[in-house]
């Protein structure tokens, strides 16, 4: 059999080399089927290869997708529920051994769709030399938003001219960031920014308003974190060049910081106000429904093999990506990985606390659209309130063909 | 003739069928796994025209397309001058103008992002020397566009460079030499054999920075996503944005007839003025 | 009004050395011709003399002014391009006006001048035409319009008249030199047409190989040719070359290897004489030219009218003792003064 | 070339604002090669006295199989620029040279390729590709690119500058059309060609999204879509690594240029027509 | 070998008509000289016969075959062109080759022909340069090459020899003539200076604004212009054209309207005549021009040498009756035959 594997890689670094490692141990032990796993560049170029490919009567039949495109998957009619294979108690092992927490953000209907793969959560990285330099504990992160800034403030360095040499925190507010971080700073504040039928959104919701304020007060107010949009791809630069002391970021990027910070720095969870949370992205599996029967078989088992416990604890320490296993944190290699690396645990601890990032029907749009109004506030073109009242009605006519 | 047959099959299977369908598109809605596509007439239309990011996208671009046009334009063509003279190290200076044209969009753009960074981008940096620092190019609204305009001229110019150098590699020397024994200044003579001779030069050029200030979004993609707020929305990455990121092809199909009516536009304005008015030696 | 003279200038290209140490020197207001033939530097040395070149060696000066380093617009010269170098996309009137447009001139006194230049060069009617609708000497006569209502006081032409008709050759000649002296402007008129060169010109400078052969006045150059080379470069056909020692015992008393010139139009058929036999004839019309032998050399005599004579037939030539060259075999330089008391014996025969 | 005859001052601010204006368009490159033959600590630090290191580019070239994507990247440039000269003279030949009824029309028509962003077609040409069975071939990267619209242009404006005396020449002489073509017209376009493939050279070198699509192995894969890997910003942007990807997959095309560009500067002085 | 003919060749372009009716058909082997003034429809004409313009009206026949909807290749013609055009990428060898190569033509047969003709044109040390390196006159020597290697029948000539010297063009009008006659050619060639075409052509066609004004051999245009337009056309200088009532009472008996033509070189100065007053005097070498007025009406005489005439001199003209040419003053058609009896006591007295 024939398989065709498309997968986006995310993280700098030879991931191809891991994944063909991964196929050719796979072909192995089934000498049956053929996997032709081809890289697709990042999650859009392989959303738009896949749907294309699907158009064009000849769709992969597995691919490494966002999590957040399930509705979309779903509306375009192209996947095809894991759960439908499951049979043995095998299969039933191996799917409970899922943290429930990403298994979540698959099930739609009473459906699972995907199987978590590459997942990560938004952590906060920070600069344990500029928390001695100002005098702070370096083992004592913020836990909650009034210690954020409070922290923050002491952080946030000027010299003599009265320019701001190191902020105290920054959050990325760019295009492909602000919804996820904003998510968290959401579920910290309790409230939450859509429902699980992918169907609804509270973006005029108190607790998002809220939320978004406190975002902008962190600069308008408190002045610890810089003014305007802060890019996603160079916060980590940043963070390493000693301008920002606390960053908000992906547990992706622990390795590229842990290879390149010249100082020590910790990572930690996220504060809470009251409640600590963070968000989950990364993506999932998914098997194609255009597929033949005997592929989609296959599939199912090459599923299950790149979601191995051990499989998974490889492709974490490889790239940084949180393993959605538990039973993966229990394997030699990943407890030996902790052990070294006392930061990668952060991100499993944090889990229980993390929400699922914003995943609605026309995902890609909603976001937008609730990006759109990020930045407005963001950069002081209109009030939280406006920006998110006007984002809310926006997503409302868009979700509103997809209630029933 | 037989001459254009393989052209215009091509043309026909990769532009003009593609074109047509794309037209045809606009007038339905997006096909949907569950729902498959049906007529709509003018609904698409009707959404374009109550929908402020295109509103935006359309503003975005004229601005971008008017400073772009004539910033590449005027410096390809001092730059093809200035490498025409006779100057030191001719060679490495035409390889410098014409570097953008050959580095990979994707890779310039995170070179450019770190130019730009705040404080410790190259940018910065250097005016932090003059105690102007702290500029936050691409995240402020207000220079976001402009920051992508730079990078645009950037790349364009050396392109167009290298069509007036070889323009005025073709113009005969004895021309110049009659119009310097008339005592024409230099500028005189730019401006009054110079420039007439490379007039079908330049509507060629112009034609092709229009379709590059229309065209070039790569960076844009790799860098802004038309943010922050919409800021450096163009419009044909909103076209990009629709289908591949939103997967409203109908939507994009209408967007893509509003690009190609305005670029249709232009560049039958641009070959009716202008190749009437020019002679071809 | 303005002298322009020219000192020891050199141009190489490569290994061509195109110009080769040429000098020479006009009076103001005179008509020089640079006459030579094809190849042998005359456009560059306009070329360098307008500035458009930089010499390899040697100097321009105007008016005593050493102009050599001075961009060719400062040197108040004024140039007619072999090639005619007219703008394509401006029209006969306006490539006329250009320098005056570009030097600011009203445009009153453009059109002034416009009209005075314009039937003078019988461009009236194709005053709108591009140069790509006109035909060469159309073109060549919008090129020579643009040069002169310039008015500049030095004027190079580089063959304005090559693509000319004889008549309008005539007439332009004519129209050129009263114009040089109306508006007394020195020119340097580059032909390789030695007609063209000893009608127009007050002086000629001959080139060859980029050296200056002879710089004298037309008839000095008919009379006195410097050189074998000169000798047969001027005039139509050109001068019989003759080894003395071919013409019989007569011309014994000549020095050594020297070499006998006579104009084909001063060699009389005679009675007596040196024996020759006619091969064919070139027929002018006011005019024809016979071809003869004397011993296997080609001799030409230019006669009158159309004579009689047929192929084969035996002749004898003479010649007037004045009108005879003498010159060295090797160097092909001039033999002069000819010792008269040595040679009028030798030659008193051939008188008639 | 004529001499320069312009005065010393001139020259020199010449040269002055020549160079200037050279250096600040390098910078990126400068900037590259800087952070590629630097520990990534120095990346955006400008101290002379910062170690050099081969690193990055040990890592890059070790990542992916580069000199597998330089075959494929060359294979498929040299294909697309020779298939499209052909193609493109042809088409621009027949405008040029045997105007005939409403092939001014029909040129406008051709134009309109100028226009239509092959992005926007991605959709629809991925179709065609597909259902001509060449999927993940190099025809398939090629194939919408080959009647360029930009070419027919170009080439038709060089054939019309051909002064027709020498069109008429070759024909008088026997010359067959295709022979007035091949024997007087390309050559005399030669600065065109140079120029266009060129271009073309480092449009399709550099060109992703649609091989991107269209390719699926290694062996089909162009060199961009290998540099994709290292290019991505979701995870924050790794400078040394993308410079030094960038520079190795542009070196061959940087040095090609600058050994090209004497013979291209030399054949435009060549064919000048006087 | 063949023969060339064109029956109402007539070619407009918008409002001009270049050609208007031309008609005239050559013997084979003729050598035929297309002269005219500048903008009269020489190169139109050439270009007719050469099939690279579309004749509006008329026919063009090579040996009684009709070619007008011929392609040029197919006609057996070979062609030099006015501006040379030579390739400019290829060298001087390669344009000489061009056709042959062509045309499939062995490489060895190549190389003789080319050793063939290259000496022929002087051209032996230039085989490898470019077209851009040469000077005018070696450009056109090319071209010539080109069109004689090819050895078709019938040659066309578009002003080959318009940029050579004057040595340089003799011997070229030579080569060319015995090149024709030796390989058989018919040629057509043009030209606007009418000295060429006199002293090479079997016959003459001239042009007069895109019409045939005589087409007779050069003796019969010298001796029996059919117009005054034809006989101020040949000869230079041209014939003095003089209102027959301007010359006295004895010329009161020819009939009203008529005008009175001279050729320069056929009056004389003599004691009794017409008086004339001496304007002034060019200098050509061999001759000198006079310029006389009579009557405020110019005459030119042409005398051999150069006669010590000062301006303002008072002579007196005189001329044979027989170099006497009558014109109609309306139409400027000749008036002939001239009743002999009639006219003969009128002119007696200017008989030397
Ligand atoms: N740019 C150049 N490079 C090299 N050699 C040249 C160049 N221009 C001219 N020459 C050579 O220099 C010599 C003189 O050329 P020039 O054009 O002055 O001749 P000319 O006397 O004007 O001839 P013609 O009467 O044919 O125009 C020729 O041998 C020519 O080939
Ligand atoms: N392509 C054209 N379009 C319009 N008019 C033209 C064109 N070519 C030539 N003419 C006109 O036709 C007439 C004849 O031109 P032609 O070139 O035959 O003259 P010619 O006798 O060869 O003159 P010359 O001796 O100056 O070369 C001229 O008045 C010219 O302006
Ligand atoms: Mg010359
Ligand atoms: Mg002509």
């Amino acid at each position: 059999v024939d398989l065709t594997f498309y997968y986006p890689v995310q993280v700098g670094g030879p991931l191809t080399q891991v994944i063909d490692g991964y196929v050719a141990e796979f072909e192995k032990q089934n000498p049956d089927i053929n996997v032709d796993a081809i890289y697709s560049g990042n999650y859009t170029d392989t959303t738009t290869r896949a749907l294309a490919a699907t158009r064009s009567g000849n769709p992969p039949a597995v691919a490494v997708l966002l999590a957040t495109d399930i509705f979309t998957l779903i509306e375009e009619d192209v996947i095809t529920p894991i759960d439908t294979f499951i049979s043995t108690d095998e299969d039933k092992a191996w799917l409970a051994g899922f943290m429930p927490a990403y298994l979540a953000s698959a099930q739609i209907d009473g459906h699972l769709w995907a199987a978590p793969f590459q997942r990560s959560t938004a952590v906060m990285y920070y600069n344990k030399e500029a928390f001695k330099a100002a005098g702070l504990d370096a083992e004592q992160p913020p836990r909650t938003w009034d210690e954020l800034v409070e922290v923050g403030k002491a952080l946030t360095v000027k010299d003599a001219s009265g320019n701001v040499t190191q902020w105290g925190l920054g959050i990325p507010g760019s295009s492909n960031a602000a919804h996820w971080l904003f998510g968290a700073l959401v579920a910290q504040n309790g409230g939450q920014l859509s429902d699980e039928t992918g169907t609804r959104t509270f973006f005029d919701d108190p607790k998002v308003v809220e939320a978004l304020q406190f975002w902008i007060d962190l600069s308008e107010k408190h002045a610890v974190h810089p003014t305007g949009i802060l890019e996603w791809g160079t916060t980590p630069s940043d963070f390493m060049e000693g301008r920002l002391a606390m960053a908000w970021h992906t547990t992706g990027n622990l390795s590229n910081i842990r290879k390149n910070a010249t100082f020590e720095f910790g990572v930690a969870a996220y504060p809470g106000n009251p409640n600590p949370a963070s968000v989950l992205g990364g993506g999932n599996l998914y098997i194609f429904k255009d597929a033949s029967e005997e592929q989609k078989a296959a599939a199912f088992k090459f599923v299950q093999f790149m979601t191995s416990a051990e499989l998974l604890a490889d492709w974490g320490i490889q790239t940084g990506y949180v393993a959605p296993r538990d039973d993966s944190w229990e394997t030699e290699a990943l407890k030996a990985y902790v052990k070294e690396v006392p930061q990668a645990d952060v991100a499993r601890r944090q889990i229980a606390d993390s929400k699922p990032e914003i995943s609605t029907f026309e995902s890609a749009r909603v976001t937008q659209v609730l990006n759109d109004a990020l930045q407005a506030a963001l950069t002081g073109r209109s009030t939280p309130q406006e920006a998110l009242s006007a984002a809310q009605a926006e997503a409302e006519r868009i979700l509103s063909a997809y209630r029933n | 003739m037989l001459l254009l047959l393989p052209a215009v099959v091509l043309l026909v299977a990769f532009t003009y069928y593609p074109t047509v369908a794309t037209i045809i598109d606009s007038f339905f809605s997006t096909p949907r796994g569950r729902r498959p596509a049906r007529f709509v007439g003018l609904a698409n239309y009707e959404t374009m025209l109550a929908d402020p990011v295109f509103r935006k996208a359309i503003v975005n671009n004229m601005i971008y397309a008017a400073v772009i046009i004539p910033c590449s334009m005027g410096l390809a063509l001092a730059m093809a001058l200035l490498v025409n003279a006779r100057i030191a190290g001719r060679g490495f200076v035409r390889l410098a103008y014409f570097t953008p044209t050959v580095l990979p969009m994707i890779a310039v753009a995170n070179i450019w992002m770190f130019f730009y960074a705040p404080d410790y981008g190259l940018i910065d940096q250097v005016l932090g020397h003059f105690g102007r620092g702290g500029n936050n190019w691409l995240g402020n609204p207000d220079t976001a566009l402009w920051a992508i305009i730079v990078i645009t001229v950037w790349k364009c110019a050396g392109f167009f460079m290298i069509f007036y150098l070889a323009a005025l590699q073709q113009i005969p020397p004895s021309l110049l030499e009659a119009a310097e024994m008339e005592g024409a200044t230099y500028w005189q003579q730019l401006r009054r054999v110079i420039l007439p001779l490379l007039m079908p030069t330049t509507l060629f050029i112009s034609v092709n920075a229009v379709i590059e200030a229309f065209r070039l979004v790569d960076h844009i993609i790799a860098m802004t996503r038309g943010g922050p707020d919409n800021s450096t929305q163009l419009l044909l990455h909103y076209i990009y944005q629709v289908a591949f990121g939103f997967w409203d092809t109908a939507y994009a199909a209408t967007l893509s007839v509003v690009l190609l009516a305005i670029l249709a536009l232009i560049a039958l304005v641009q070959f009716g003025y202008a190749d009437r008015r020019i002679f071809y030696r | 009004m303005s002298r322009l003279s020219v000192r020891s200038l050199v141009k190489t290209w490569d290994e061509t050395r195109a110009v080769d140490g040429v000098s020479f020197a006009t009076e103001a207001r005179e008509f020089v011709a640079l006459l030579g033939p094809s190849g042998c530097g005359k456009s560059t040395t306009l070329r360098l003399i307008a500035g458009l070149e930089a010499a390899t060696e040697g100097s321009v000066e105007i008016d005593g002014l050493d102009v050599t380093n001075l961009p060719p617009a400062s040197r108040r010269i004024s140039m007619v391009f072999q090639s005619y170098a007219l703008f394509p996309h401006l029209n006969v009137a306006d490539n006329i006006l250009f320098g005056l447009s570009v030097r600011g001139v009203k445009r009153a006194e453009q059109k002034q001048r416009l009209d005075r230049i314009v039937p003078l060069l019988g461009l009236s009617s194709l005053l709108d035409r591009r140069p790509s609708q006109l035909s060469g000497g159309q073109q060549q006569r919008v090129a020579l319009g643009r040069a002169l209502i310039a008015e500049a006081p030095v004027c190079l032409l580089d063959e304005p008249l090559s693509n000319l008709d004889a008549k309008l050759r005539a007439e332009m000649r004519n129209e050129i030199r009263s114009l040089q002296q109306r508006l007394g402007l020195t020119m340097l008129f580059v032909t390789h047409d030695q007609t063209e060169a000893m009608s127009m010109a007050d002086r000629v400078v001959l080139l060859r190989d980029g050296k200056v052969e002879q710089f004298a006045t037309p008839s000095d150059l008919y009379t006195k040719p410097n050189s074998v080379f000169v000798a047969q470069f001027i005039g139509t056909p050109p001068m019989n070359i003759l080894d003395a020692t071919l013409l019989g015992p007569a011309w014994d008393r000549l020095p050594k290897n020297t070499l006998v010139g006579v104009r084909p139009e001063h060699i009389r058929f005679a009675d007596r004489g040196i024996a020759a036999t006619v091969v064919s004839m070139e027929y002018f019309g006011a005019d024809s030219v016979v071809s003869c032998r004397i011993a296997d050399k080609p001799v030409l005599v230019r006669v009158p009218g159309q004579p009689g004579f047929a192929g084969g037939e035996t002749v004898h030539l003479s010649w007037p003792q004045e009108a005879q060259h003498l010159f060295d075999q090797h160097s092909g330089k001039r033999r002069d003064p000819i010792p008269d008391q040595r040679l009028a014996p030798a030659l008193e025969f051939v008188q008639p | 070339m004529s001499v320069d005859r312009r005065s010393a001052t001139t020259r020199l601010a010449i040269n002055v604002v020549a160079w200037a204006l050279a250096l600040l368009w390098v910078l990126p490159l400068l900037y590259a090669v800087w952070t590629a033959i630097h520990p990534p600590l120095y990346a955006a630090r400008f101290d002379l006295f910062a170690p050099l290191t081969l690193d990055n580019f040990v890592r890059v070239w070790n990542a992916a199989p580069f000199d597998r994507y330089f075959l494929n990247t060359i294979g498929l440039v040299v294909f697309v620029v020779i298939a499209q000269f052909v193609v493109c003279t042809m088409a621009a030949y027949a405008f040029a040279v045997y105007p005939f009824r409403g092939s001014e029309w029909l040129f406008m028509l051709f134009l309109i390729q100028l226009m239509v962003m092959p992005e926007v077609l991605l959709v629809r040409n991925y179709s065609t590709i597909a259902s001509l069975g060449v999927m993940d071939t190099m025809l398939a990267i090629a194939l919408p690119y080959l009647a360029s619209a930009f070419g027919i242009f170009l080439f038709r404006q060089a054939f019309k500058s051909v002064p027709k005396e020498l069109d008429e020449a070759a024909r008088m002489e026997g010359a067959g059309p295709i022979q007035v073509l091949l024997r007087v017209y390309v050559p005399l376009a030669r600065p065109t060609y140079l120029a266009y493939g060129l271009v073309m050279v480092a449009y399709h070198w550099n060109n992703f999204l649609w091989p991107l699509i269209v390719t699926n192995s290694v062996s089909t894969r162009p060199i961009t879509v290998g540099l994709g890997i290292f290019s991505t910003v979701e995870q924050g942007i790794d400078w040394p690594t993308i410079t030094a990807a960038t520079l190795v997959s542009i070196g061959p095309l940087l040095v090609a240029f600058l050994l090209f560009q004497r013979q291209f500067v030399q054949s435009f002085m060549r064919s000048g027509i006087r």
